[in-house]
């Protein structure tokens, strides 16, 4: 006799997690390889500023909003906030995760507990909510959504949702809930190369090069 | 070694701080018992409430405690580890609490009768008993012999 | 040989690299950029969300630039550009941007959208669909010596006049000088006190200087038309001219996209680094300052808020400088909300102005600049750059208010201190 | 053959008072979580319990069942309620052999047809009958044969129920579990390598007083297979608040920190080990430094690797990570070339525009 939900649970964790590695790893090297080879043309200009410190400044100074940003789009800034806030807490911090990431790559580091854990995860839910909400209604956001962004959006949110619920066993089998988990995950990994979600990489390298522009002609970035 | 038994022994002291919390289902216990008095008195039908059957922690018992307080009767049977039975401050109200010979609590239960059941000798037992005794007089017999 | 769509496909591909491809790799469409953009504060209108002006230079990078976007091709899913995408943009690159930059500033993943719209025009232009108005100019730039056409003899008249009123004397193509002083079309008609100011700023500062009688004049409308043929042609007549005379440093007016065309964009538009520096006025202006080399005077005493130039001040880096500067001069300066890095355009830059179908767009825009300024109240705004001076100069009085517009190198020549 | 109840002979001979009897009864009762008023039915039910009431097959298995509820010293409750019960036919427990035991079975089942309990521990080989056969009878034979007659069968350990360890990968034996074979039947799986004692038992008594109890997906009573080891375990607090051993001899594993990371399969496994326990309570894996195998599912042997994290990738991942290394760096090279390539095209098919060619031609009208 078979568990099926432990089948599909070894589905997910086996050979589909191999699949979603394989695209998830080889894409997104693909779409920043592209990108570096590509390159740019040299900068004739005589520089007023430093175009290369200012480019590595603006990755981490460009994650704060301007001042009044907030009120003009409390949604989306602080949504978008939460959000990633919350979700990387869920992924980076919960032990299990990080022992996924070991086994994966040798790395590890502490974990936090359950209450944080699970409390990033249900404002991390809230906020995706309220940034799906905010596409659809505000016709700014509306007018530039694609049906992938409202995907991709679903796709971010669902890991979060069914590790809750497999953790805290809401319904469902637990098992059952468990593999939707990872496969939820293994979705979201194998899409990942082909929408948005590579803004996760390639954010680096776009405030980068608008630091180092801005930087170049001593502007503020 | 010194900071992991520190925050071992602070984390066995939260453990036990949260198993202890009151659960909330002492209450409704107390009023069941109330009525299965009323049942004992009325119609002499005893009712047994099995608290491992709900979420019943050290905190609930500290509220149960409180209530029904200590009776006349404190009994300790060994039979096949320890059980205790004890008659609450409340007659007719008992608490029974089964261990096993290794002295864990197997399971507790709250008897709303005269006498419970397991205190009596059980007929079988007593036969053997007159066995045993048969036996050991004759035994005597045969020495003073 | 003549503009057609697949001239502007064209141009679009020549125009992408890692920068464009980092962008567009990493927007999350999450609209924070609509906010930033003047055109759409005052109008609300969505089409107006900065990133969607440069919809097409994205298809492009898309099919051609990424292998999935080229599989995606090759199964007949990509999106091909037409001669009705160029028209459907042309409103939205032209007449609802003036380059302002302050999207560059507000997005998330730090897209530079500006530079992306830059890039856009190039595309918009090969394909033919710049405005009329700014070809116009082009073709008088081209053919005479400034897009308001030969203002050979102006130039020569406004200098005599400086010379009169201030009794300095200023040389044309004088060799062996430190500055070549370039003007812009819009101070050679309009304001001309400036080179009047300069002269006597210069002389008391000791600052040797000249003006070419070739290249006096320092715009480009290759640059706001986003070609760079043309862009590149006009900055070759400035570079010639100033190593001819061996200058040391060229002085860029007060004036917004001459600024990004002489120093940003000139050197790589001719593929080489210059011979000379090149400085803004107020930048040169300041440095006097910290010297010592340029001491004022009294000050004013009307209430005065200061304007910063897109182009200069976001997009050109040149901030505390003209803020030094006013504080020697204006008794009273206050500052609008935003003022800085973060300060709205005028209303008309980036060949807005010149752009008369953007006429309703302009007005509206400017709408955010009446409401900033009447919250201010100032007797006066100075500024740095002739055309934002233009444009406020005009919208202020179209619109019945009363304020007094001045640029920043009079201003510190009225207070000049007249003591040896 | 006598049918007469054995159980209170075998309790008087091992001086167990009923007192003892009633009180195990109760604990049962409510470990089963049955209401307290059925404790004197069970103990009825137990005690009246006709024998041979019970056959026991005992197949492709490691005896680990059978020891498991007569390991101790001291006679226990269990051992002395299996013994009443089943003794008629067990190979390793009957004191007949070789024809007299296999008759005793035919006599059994002759006697009490459609009424005898069938416990079957080990899985059935079906690739070779003669990879397991008793008295020349081939386990498939025998379980078909002896099924037939049966009233229920309780499947008792991982292996009758779902195969266990001899269907581990690769399989040699072509082992399957009972409910594979017997479809007829009501089939009570009992898991576990081996199952907790007084959870047989409990079924046991169950089955006597109450017949076939609630059973879940995969055939087992939901009494002691709701909920997962996990739920219940004592290092549970360390999980929530994200302690964990990194290994078996380190500070964190020997605070008693959770074994999550060690390849514990609690999360995943149902089962009431951490709340009954083993040897009389005594303690059970987690307790002993361990983490939990999860020998009460399916496919034990085979979910990925007893001390690999329950979240770690269960495949081929390392290679294919190493693959999709190289094939992204080099797909990304080459896509980054035709990219250049594209642009450079671009650059050489650029005509250069003056002012006078950036309009349209006039459209012929």
């Amino acid at each position: 006799m078979n568990n099926p939900y432990f089948d599909l649970l070894m589905f997910a964790r086996g050979p589909l997690f191999d699949l979603a590695l394989l695209v998830f790893v080889a894409g997104i090297l693909i779409r920043i390889v592209e990108i570096l080879v590509l390159g740019r043309k040299k900068d004739f200009s005589k520089a007023k500023g430093k175009p290369v410190q200012q480019g590595i400044k603006t990755i981490f100074t460009r994650t704060l909003p301007r001042p009044g940003a907030i009120k003009a789009n409390p949604i989306t800034i602080v949504g978008g906030y939460v959000f990633h806030i919350g979700f990387f807490i869920a992924f980076l911090l919960f032990v299990p995760h990080i022992a996924l990431i070991e086994a994966l790559t040798g790395l590890s580091w502490p974990g936090v507990g359950r209450v944080i854990i699970e409390s990033a995860t249900v404002i991390a839910v809230i906020a995706g909510l309220a940034l799906l909400y905010t596409r659809w209604k505000d016709p700014v956001r509306r007018k530039l959504t694609t049906w992938v962004d409202y995907l991709v959006l679903i796709l971010s949110l669902l890991p979060l949702i069914t590790g809750y619920v497999a953790v805290n066993k809401l319904f469902g089998d637990p098992t059952f809930m468990m593999a939707l988990h990872i496969l939820s995950v293994d979705i979201l990994m194998i899409v990942f190369p082909f929408t948005k979600l590579m803004h996760a990489f390639t954010f680096a390298m776009a405030r980068y090069y608008n630091g180092s522009i801005q930087g170049r002609k001593g502007a503020e970035s | 070694m010194r900071n992991s038994s520190n925050s071992r022994a602070d984390l066995v002291q939260l453990k036990e701080a949260v198993a202890n919390l009151p659960t909330g289902n002492a209450p409704p216990i107390l009023s069941e018992i109330l009525e299965a008095l009323g049942r004992l008195v009325d119609r002499a039908e005893p009712t047994v409430i099995d608290l491992g059957a709900i979420p019943f922690t050290g905190g609930d018992e500290k509220v149960l405690q409180e209530v029904l307080g200590n009776g006349e009767v404190n009994a300790v049977l060994d039979a096949m580890g320890e059980s205790h039975i004890q008659e609450t401050g409340i007659p007719g109200v008992w608490r029974v609490d089964h261990s096993d010979p290794k002295g864990e609590v197997q399971s507790r239960f709250i008897e709303i009768t005269f006498v419970p059941d397991i205190l009596k000798t059980q007929s079988e037992d007593a036969l053997r008993g007159q066995e045993i005794l048969a036996e050991r007089l004759s035994e005597r017999l045969r020495a003073t012999n | 040989m003549s503009a057609t769509a697949e001239r502007g496909v064209n141009a679009l591909r020549e125009q992408i690299d890692a920068p464009v491809a980092s962008f567009f790799s990493s927007c999350v469409s999450c609209g924070l950029c609509a906010d930033a953009c003047i055109f759409f504060q005052e109008t609300q209108d969505p089409q107006y969300t900065p990133i969607r002006k440069v919809e097409l230079l994205r298809r492009v990078w898309e099919n051609e630039y990424t292998l999935f976007g080229r599989v995606k091709s090759m199964l007949g899913l990509g999106n091909t550009i037409t001669e009705e995408d160029f028209t459907e943009m042309e409103r939205l690159v032209y007449d609802s941007c003036t380059m302002c930059g302050r999207c560059t500033m507000v997005c998330p993943v730090g897209n530079d959208i500006t530079m992306m719209i830059r890039k856009m025009r190039e595309g918009m232009s090969a394909a033919g669909h710049a405005p009329v108005e700014l070809i116009g100019a082009a073709k008088r730039h081209t053919k005479g010596n400034s897009p308001m056409g030969d203002l050979s003899k102006a130039i020569q008249s406004q200098v005599k006049h400086a010379i009169a009123d201030t009794g300095i004397d200023i040389e044309f193509d004088k060799a062996g000088v430190d500055y070549l002083v370039i003007l812009s079309a819009q101070e050679i008609a309009e304001y001309p006190e400036v080179i009047g100011a300069m002269a006597q700023i210069f002389a008391k500062a000791g600052v040797t200087w000249t003006i070419s009688s070739e290249a006096f004049e320092a715009t480009n409308v290759g640059v706001q038309i986003g070609n760079r043929d043309v862009a590149k042609y006009l900055v070759t007549r400035v570079v010639e001219a100033a190593e001819k005379l061996g200058v040391k440093k060229v002085i860029s007016p007060e004036c917004g996209h001459a600024y990004q065309a002489l120093r940003w964009e000139g050197p790589n538009l001719i593929g080489r680094e210059y011979g000379f520096e090149v400085v803004h006025i107020i930048e040169l202006l300041d440095q006097l300052r910290a010297e010592g080399k340029l001491k004022t005077s009294g000050k004013d005493t009307d209430k005065i808020t200061f304007h910063d130039p897109c182009q200069i001040n976001r997009r050109g880096g040149i901030n505390k400088e003209p803020r030094r500067l006013l504080n020697m001069v204006a008794e009273n300066f206050v500052e609008t909300d935003d003022a800085g890095t973060m300060n709205w355009c005028c209303s008309a830059g980036g060949g807005v102005g010149a752009n008369e179908r953007a006429g309703d767009l302009k007005n509206a825009a400017f709408q955010l600049k009446k409401r900033q300024f009447e919250k201010v109240a100032p007797d006066k705004i100075v500024t740095m750059c002739a055309f934002c001076h233009h444009t406020l100069e005009n919208a202020l009085e179209d619109n019945d208010m009363d304020i007094e517009v001045a640029g920043l190198t009079e201003m510190m020549a009225e207070y000049l201190d007249d003591e040896d | 053959m006598s049918s007469s109840p054995l159980l209170p002979k075998m309790m008087k001979a091992h001086g167990v008072s009923r007192r003892s009897f009633l009180k195990y009864c109760a604990s049962l009762t409510s470990l089963m979580a049955l209401p307290p008023a059925m404790a004197p039915r069970i103990a009825h039910a137990l005690e009246t319990a006709p024998r041979p009431s019970v056959i026991w097959l005992s197949f492709q298995e490691c005896t680990g069942c059978t020891e498991a509820i007569t390991r101790s010293s001291a006679p226990s409750l269990e051992e002395l309620i299996f013994d009443s019960i089943s003794l008629d036919y067990h190979h390793t427990l009957q004191a007949a052999s070789g024809y007299a035991a296999e008759q005793a079975r035919e006599e059994a089942m002759k006697e009490h047809h459609g009424k005898y309990l069938v416990i079957v521990d080990g899985s059935i080989p079906l690739d070779e009958p003669g990879f397991s056969a008793i008295a020349g009878i081939s386990n498939l034979d025998m379980l078909k044969e002896t099924a037939e007659g049966a009233a229920a069968i309780v499947s008792v350990g991982t292996c009758a129920a779902y195969g266990g360890l001899p269907q581990a990968n690769p399989n040699p034996t072509g082992a399957v579990a009972v409910s594979d074979i017997i479809k007829d039947k009501p089939i009570i799986n009992v898991p576990g390598c081996p199952p907790i004692p007084m959870v047989m038992t409990a079924v046991l008594a169950h089955y006597l007083t109450f017949g076939i109890p609630d059973l879940d997906e995969l055939g087992r009573p939901k009494a002691f297979f709701a909920e997962s080891i996990h739920d219940r375990c004592y290092r549970r607090p360390f999980y929530d608040k994200g302690l964990f051993a990194e290994s078996f001899d380190d500070a964190g594993a020997r605070a008693g920190w959770c074994l999550y990371k060690l390849g514990c399969k609690g999360p995943t496994t149902k089962s009431v080990c951490a709340t009954v326990k083993w040897n009389d309570s005594t303690s059970f894996p987690i307790e002993a430094g361990h983490g939990c195998l999860g020998c009460t599912e399916p496919d034990f042997w085979d979910n990925g690797g007893f001390y690999k994290p329950l979240s770690a990738p269960a495949g081929e991942y390392r290679r294919m990570g190493q693959a999709a290394l190289v094939a992204g760096v080099a797909a990304g090279i080459g896509g980054g070339y035709l990219a250049k390539k594209n642009k450079a095209k671009a650059q050489a098919d650029h005509e250069t525009v003056d002012a006078f060619t950036l309009e349209k031609e006039e459209s012929e009208s």
